[in-house]
């Protein structure tokens, strides 16, 4: 029976996940201040489940799931690997983490709207955690609308100006991609007949050269850019991320672009094949260029914004442009780097949203209103310190560990277009984060009039376990890229 | 000559679904009105759903609905069954997504007055 | 040469963190220095304990954690990296006893902070002395730019943000534009960066990207302030004195020498630079920051300003020591380093107990002062003497080994530079000191003696500097140890 | 004759797409939406998805009409392109 | 602008217009796409789960899991109505009472709770415009019938075409029927807000909750044919019988999300009077 049972835990992340989101929701109508604790618990359940599949798929290797008893072309099957189980892990940690630290915000900002708020919650998540463990590409696509419907709707909740306009922008741009995926699976699926990753990619290797499944790449591609965020499709992401309410942008910020990069890697590597995706369409020049400009334009316009957490939006634009980037350059360095960034970035970018949200919390938007916040809040600004320094690629901390493979890996492919935007976006960085710095740390006044808003003690919690959890990141790169990051690799058959 | 018009006739449905998801693209990308731009958006979606169900269509087939009859069953004679069921999620996705997008549609206009995106932006700007 | 795996470096590495929660956590001040003092004392004698092994020649090492595939953070103590480390941690006590002075001298702000990251400072720079690879090194590095920033901007005003922002363009541009890159090429060439005697870069120096790996390192590290990239150092004088005094004299720009002389010796050898075109640039910009430095440093008005610019041309003697690769040659450079430290901190001690005593920092506001602070101005003259190497101080020494090295190497001009650039310590130095004891006018207003805790941990290095040129016993047998291994090895 | 059939509703059916975006007033487009769904439902039933048409005509033409009424009414009914 | 535009639509059309080349003619019975995995369903949908109508077996039984993703879409866009636009807060607003028998309507300002006692009161909006008693008198007529067919929809999804979604609009439509025909409130009486928010929970509770009881009987998750071992009925019948609880399910978290939906839009979150 434990064999079974293990072998059924796949599934079961998914399915309490929705379960305890319905009955979140349920609580508003029973009792409705029972809704938030209720949330809390099955997050936290929820993460276990998370991290005892990750273990034991670090034991067992990778295995299948098929869901309704169907094997894969008939029925949908689930592949978990150590990469998208360790991504899933993350994922919960952040939302548990996030949770845990703005709980009082929440109920604060919702009221008697905590239910419903909540259920979105821990749908989102249970949306990205299935676009990560799926095999089948139109319950990729279900999966993604779920997520970003829930992320519509989350990102909508902020102040009234502004977030309800932006959001509809994301929706806008979000079906765009949505619907380009659709039709890119659609192509696929009128030229093979099957919809699971590998019976697909089977299939296309015996019709190489075929028009529809060039334009069926090129639009899943397209597709999943927009989602992603990538340079020229970015147009939804500043707006999006600074209007919203600030536990929502430390949650999505964080998840929901990198999450759609973990697709790409999954679609092109594992559906289309890496030699078929590079040699016979070049996607090397294209993820390239695109890589580049996305690097050099969110370095250049975060320099010129005033607002601290539109500043850490265009810093996201950049570490998309990382990931793109080391994917274009191809050789097995370069993706080794860019999957690391990916896990790497996940904690990054969290840390740096939820110290920067305690910073706006106690001073204000702008980042010439940071004036003294060092000395007001020391514990808040020294994470922010800590995560913006992984950020820049300082050396114990994560972000220099992807940056280094990338970096050797564009040195040995010769591509010094990636070599160059990668250093000249860490000096940019330097710049960026240290005049906020300066802001902090030099407007100190004699006698500190004013402490820090009442920021309870979870808050604290959390904003130091994201710290940790950032270092613990960077402590770990070589083990994660050992036994995370090369299987995954292995099994894409990289050269 | 005939190969050409075979060619076409077999075709010209892909051609005119290609031309109806780009009027919901473009209503959508350039329309000023967000509520237009929401009608596009459905417009495209369901120009996606009326693709995949012609690639299930096959000639001389009908609905996919069997009997209990004790020959085995003839392929050819019943469409195929998978797109319907594809484009079933799909519709129920593109009517939440016109949901959604109608409740925020009523947020802005609670907020700003007015559904046109040039005087949002403006008095976004201040 | 045996291997002894052992935890010691990394405990010297880690006592003074150890100590930073400490202070920051104690409110009461005498508690606080307490610990930092502690630390230093503690870390000194771990450091003593491991002289004995390393002079019979073996060498520790301790393997923390692996961070890429052949590329391990490692620590590793050799003669070099001891020399470094013990000048280091006995001068860090000796300047927290005259910070205590200080700070309280002048009841400056925030000093819990202030105490906190000058152990974060320290613990990094004994990492630079013990780092095993070049990957460790660099780590180290960063950390020691990132944590003397709050030193160096301690008043916090608007002056303190210009030099600020000056020292980290410098400082972390050049360590990430020029030495990331340098390093990325390394390893992906000889997959490894660890020091060995000799260098790992195989001989045949026409190699160009090596040459230009070569160059971006040598002025990667700009904490040696080679002359193009040298200005943040008299730009961060705006620092209080202690931090200038150990860190701008001893700490940071002796990590940065340490850093070039490791690259010159450890990483690409003498093999590979004998004919590469590396190392006559090399040797032409290090002169050139000599003769340009002690030629500015004696236009400067301002005491600090003046000390800086000296540092400045004396720290390319050790570059210009390493680069010579003859014995005598190399023997000098080191000796230098350590030299050169005692030195120049009487100095900076000097400057600082002026301030505090009298409030003065122009050059020529020390008219006649020599009268009223005999102890000061003594010491002052005696690490006047010992950075010009005028024979009873130890900078003698180093200075003598340079010479001999110059004339050993084929490059007769480095003898010439050499001896300008003490003509020129003798031309800012002395009369500054003449002027001092001998007033062109008679000096009026109530001066006293700086306090106490100023006054003992200057005469106490001046002491040293005297001392040190009778036994150099520590640095003498460590270095000799070193070119055995160097040739043999 | 099956093709003829299928071109003619196909062409009703991109008019009903044209007229619903160019149209000014909203009320228009909604009733001109409603018309495009029910059309696409019967392009489908043409094609043999049965259930699809069911639901396209049950949703399509049906709720989401009355939702996009329901939001026009408490928004303004005339647009300006 | 514009132009750009026109040339992003154009630039995409053009790379759609290349693909289609390579398309098989239209509805060619032999095209790639019915001849991989669409012949496998046709055969074995009526041994596998008995149910004649492929489309339904293959939408809750082979690709459930897509289903109930669905239902979970449908669930989240009305979650997504409730959190953005329900106002809980209750605005001191004016209310208008009506004496029926001589038309006199009284105007009472800021006071929500409703006139204690007399009968011969009725309470109208501000808007008020007297419902056509036509349409009042057809759609009470109409109504029973519109659920009586959509209870059939939902229950004949096996043999002819139709199921939960379907099922569960028209259901829902009938409500929306009242609720526009009379007013909101009428509407709000016959199913209050808090049996919507709990229908449209449990029903695809429903449905994940079938899933997870054949996860527990120790089969993969959904997979109906081990329901055999807790009812009476062979392998088979158990798949119909899951698929028509399946069904179920969805068509009471669509009936209730679709009019949810509606009061949310129609009254703007406050839920007082509709359209």
């Amino acid at each position: 029976m434990s064999g079974t049972m293990t072998y059924h835990f796949s599934v079961i992340l998914v399915t309490f996940g929705l379960l305890l989101s319905f009955i979140t929701y349920a609580m508003t109508w029973i009792k409705r201040s029972l809704c938030l604790p209720f949330a809390v618990l099955s997050i936290g359940f929820l993460s276990y489940c998370s991290f005892s599949l990750f273990i034991l798929v670090i034991e067992r290797g990778p295995f299948e799931y098929y869901l309704g008893g169907w094997p894969p072309p008939i029925g949908i099957a689930y592949y978990i690997d150590e990469l998208n189980a360790f991504l899933s892990l993350l994922v919960y940690l952040v939302a548990l983490i996030n949770l845990l630290c703005n709980r009082e915000r929440f109920l604060e900002k919702q009221g008697d709207r905590i239910g419903g708020t909540m259920a979105l919650y821990i749908l989102f998540i249970t949306g990205l955690n299935g676009i990560l463990l799926t095999a089948d590409l139109f319950n990729l696509y279900v999966l993604l609308e779920i997520a970003s419907l829930t992320g519509y709707a989350l990102l909508a909740i902020g102040d009234k100006r502004q977030a309800p306009f932006a959001s509809l922008n994301y929706v806008f741009l979000g079906t765009i991609g949505a619907c380009f995926y659709l039709l890119g699976v659609g192509y696929l699926y009128i030229k093979t007949g099957s919809l699971n990753m590998q019976d697909v990619s089977r299939l296309i290797t015996q019709i190489p050269k075929s028009p529809t499944i060039l334009s069926g790449f090129i639009f899943i591609l397209i597709g999943i850019w927009i989602k992603m965020g990538l340079f020229p499709f970015h147009i939804w992401l500043p707006r999006a991320y600074t209007n919203t309410f600030g536990p929502i942008s430390s949650l999505i910020a964080p998840l929901g672009t990198k999450v759609m990069a973990y697709v790409i890697f999954r679609v092109i590597l594992f559906v289309f094949g890496k030699e078929f995706s590079f040699e016979i369409y070049s996607l090397g020049h294209v993820a390239t260029l695109f890589g580049v400009a996305a690097i050099l334009y969110g370095a250049i316009t975060a320099l010129r914004q005033t607002d601290l957490r539109r500043m850490l939006c265009f810093v996201v634009i950049t570490e998309i442009g990382y990931i793109v980037a080391g994917l274009g350059v191809g050789n097995i360095n370069a993706i080794r780097g860019s999957l690391l960034h990916l896990l790497n970035d996940v904690a990054m970018t969290f840390c740096l949203f939820l110290s920067a949200d305690h910073l706006i919390v106690n001073t204000g938007t702008k980042i010439e209103e940071l004036k003294g916040v060092f000395q007001k809040t020391p514990f808040g600004s020294s994470i922010y310190v800590l995560a913006s320094l992984s950020v820049i690629g300082i050396p114990p901390s994560p972000g220099f560990f992807g940056k280094w493979y990338l970096l050797q890996g564009s040195l040995e492919a010769q591509n010094f277009w990636v070599f160059g935007a990668i250093l000249l976006s860490s000096l940019l960085n330097t710049v960026l984060f240290f005049r906020t710095f300066e802001e902090g740390y030099y407007h100190h006044t004699e006698s500190p009039s004013y402490g820090p808003k009442k920021t309870s003690l979870s808050a604290y919690g959390g904003i130091l376990a994201s710290g940790l959890l950032v270092v613990l990141m960077g402590l770990l790169a070589h083990p994660i890229v050992g036994h995370i990051v090369d299987p995954f690799l292995l099994r894409a058959r990289l050269p | 000559m005939d190969s050409i018009l075979e060619f076409i006739v077999g075709r010209y449905n892909y051609w005119l679904y290609i031309l109806l998801m780009m009027i919901g693209l473009y209503a959508m990308i350039s329309k000023n009105n967000l509520t237009k731009k929401i009608v596009g958006m459905n417009i495209f979606q369901t120009a996606i759903i009326l693709f995949y169900i012609s690639i299930g269509f096959k000639k001389g087939g009908t609905i996919p609905i069997l009997e209990h009859t004790s020959h085995a069953v003839e392929v050819s004679h019943f469409v195929n069954p998978l797109p319907h069921v594809l484009m079933l999620t799909a519709i129920v996705v593109s009517v939440s997504t016109f949901g959604v997008a109608l409740a925020l549609a009523i947020m802005i206009y609670r907020e700003h007055g007015t559904l046109e995106e040039d005087e949002i932006l403006k008095c976004l700007e201040q | 040469m045996n291997e002894i795996y052992s935890i010691r470096p990394l405990w010297v590495v880690l006592i003074s963190l150890c100590a930073v929660p400490l202070i920051i956590s104690t409110k009461r001040p005498n508690l606080r220095e307490t610990w930092t003092i502690l630390a230093g004392v503690l870390k000194l004698a771990l450091v003593l304990s491991m002289l004995p092994d390393v002079l019979s020649g073996s060498s520790f090492s301790f393997n923390i954690l692996t961070l890429f595939p052949g590329l391990p953070f490692r620590l590793r103590v050799d003669p070099m990296g001891l020399i470094f480390a013990l000048v280091a941690s006995f001068l860090w006590i000796v300047t927290s006893l005259y910070s205590i002075g200080y700070m309280r001298g002048l009841k400056e702000h925030s000093q819990s902070r202030y105490y906190a990251f000058f152990a974060i400072a320290l613990s990094s720079t004994m990492g630079i002395a013990f780092a095993a690879n070049l990957l460790t090194l660099y780590i180290f590095y960063e950390i020691l730019s990132l944590s003397t920033f709050p030193l160096v901007t301690h008043h916090q005003d608007q002056e303190a943000k210009a030099s600020g922002r000056k020292y980290l363009v410098y400082l972390l541009g050049t360590s990430i534009g020029l030495v990331l890159p340098s390093m990325i090429y390394l390893y992906m060439r000889f997959n490894g960066l660890d020091f060995r005697f000799g260098g790992f870069v195989p001989a045949g120096g026409a190699n160009l990207p090596l040459n230009i790996a070569c160059l971006l390192l040598v002025f990667g590290f700009a904490k040696v302030a080679i002359m193009p990239l040298h200005s943040w150092l008299p730009a961060a004088m705006v620092a209080p004195t202690p931090v200038s005094a150990l860190l701008h004299a001893v700490a940071v720009v002796k990590a940065g020498a340490f850093s070039v002389v490791r690259t010159i010796l450890f990483v690409f050898g003498e093999g590979f630079l004998e004919g590469s075109w590396a190392r006559p640039t090399i040797l032409f910009f290090a002169s050139a920051t000599v003769l340009i430095g002690s030629l500015v440093a004696l236009y400067q008005r301002e005491l600090k300003r003046l000390l800086a610019f000296s540092t400045i041309a004396q720290l390319s003697y050790i570059v210009l020591g390493a680069a010579m690769l003859t014995e005598h040659g190399v023997k000098g450079g080191i000796l230098q380093l350590a030299m050169h430290a005692f030195g120049k901190i009487t100095l900076f001690l000097g400057a600082g107990a002026i301030f505090v005593a009298t409030g003065k920092k122009l050059v020529d506001q020390l008219e006649g002062l020599g009268r009223t602070m005999p102890f000061t101005f003594g010491a002052f003259f005696v690490g006047a003497l010992s950075i010009i190497g005028i024979p009873p101080m130890g900078g003698f020494l180093a200075k003598w080994e340079l010479l001999l090295g110059s004339c050993q190497s084929q490059y007769m001009g480095i003898m010439g530079v050499l001896l300008a650039s003490s003509l020129l310590n003798v031309a800012y130095f002395i009369p500054l000191v003449y002027r001092a004891f001998f007033p062109s006018f008679p000096v009026e207003g109530k001066i006293r003696e700086a306090p106490l805790f100023c006054l003992l941990p200057m005469l106490a290095t001046a002491l040293f500097t005297i001392l040190l040129f009778f036994f150099p016993y520590p640095f003498a047998q460590l270095i000799s140890g070193l070119w055995s291994q160097l040739l043999g090895g | 004759m099956g093709w003829q059939i299928d071109l003619l509703i196909l062409l009703m059916v991109i008019s009903c797409a044209i007229a619903a975006v160019e149209v000014k007033d909203l009320l228009a487009t909604a009733i001109l939406f409603g018309a495009y769904s029910f059309l696409m439902c019967l392009l489908w039933a043409v094609m043999g998805a049965v259930d699809v048409a069911f639901t396209e005509a049950s949703v399509g033409a049906g709720v989401s009409t009355v939702f996009f009424v329901g939001a026009i009414y408490h928004t303004r009914r005339r647009t300006k392109d | 602008m514009r132009y750009l535009y026109l040339l992003l639509v154009v630039l995409s059309a053009s790379v759609l217009f290349y693909a289609t080349l390579d398309f098989p003619q239209w509805g060619d019975p032999n095209s790639p796409a019915s001849l991989h995995v669409s012949p496998v369903y046709l055969q074995r949908s009526l041994e596998d789960t008995s149910v004649p109508n492929v489309v339904t077996s293959v939408l809750a039984d082979y690709r459930g899991y897509d289903t109930m993703f669905e239902t979970t879409v449908i669930f989240t866009a009305g979650l997504a109505c409730f959190v953005l636009l329900r106002v809980f807060a209750p605005k001191m607003k004016d209310t208008y009472y009506r004496h029926i028998q001589s038309g006199v309507v009284l105007h009472i300002k800021g006071q929500t709770t409703l006139l204690d006692g007399s009968r011969d009161f009725e309470r109208i909006d501000s808007r008020w415009v007297p419902a056509d008693i036509i349409l009042k008198t057809i759609s009470r007529f109409l109504i029973p019938f519109i659920q009586l067919f959509a209870l059939y929809v939902v229950a004949h999804g096996h043999h002819s075409p139709g199921g939960g979604f379907q099922g569960g609009v028209i259901l829902g439509a009938s409500i929306i029927l009242l609720s526009i025909s009379f007013d909101l409130r009428t509407g709000l009486e016959k199913i209050h807000e808090r049996g919507l928010g709990l229908f449209s929970a449990t029903g695809v509770f429903i449905y994940t909750g079938i899933g997870a009881l054949c996860l527990i009987l120790g089969k993969e998750f959904l997979n109906y044919g081990v329901l055999s071992k807790i009812l009476p009925v062979d392998p088979v019948m158990a798949r119909s019988l899951g698929i028509f609880g399946v069904e179920v399910g969805v068509a009471i978290t669509v009936m209730a999300v679709m009019v949810s939906i509606y009061n949310y839009v129609s009254s703007e979150g406050r839920l007082d009077e509709g359209l």
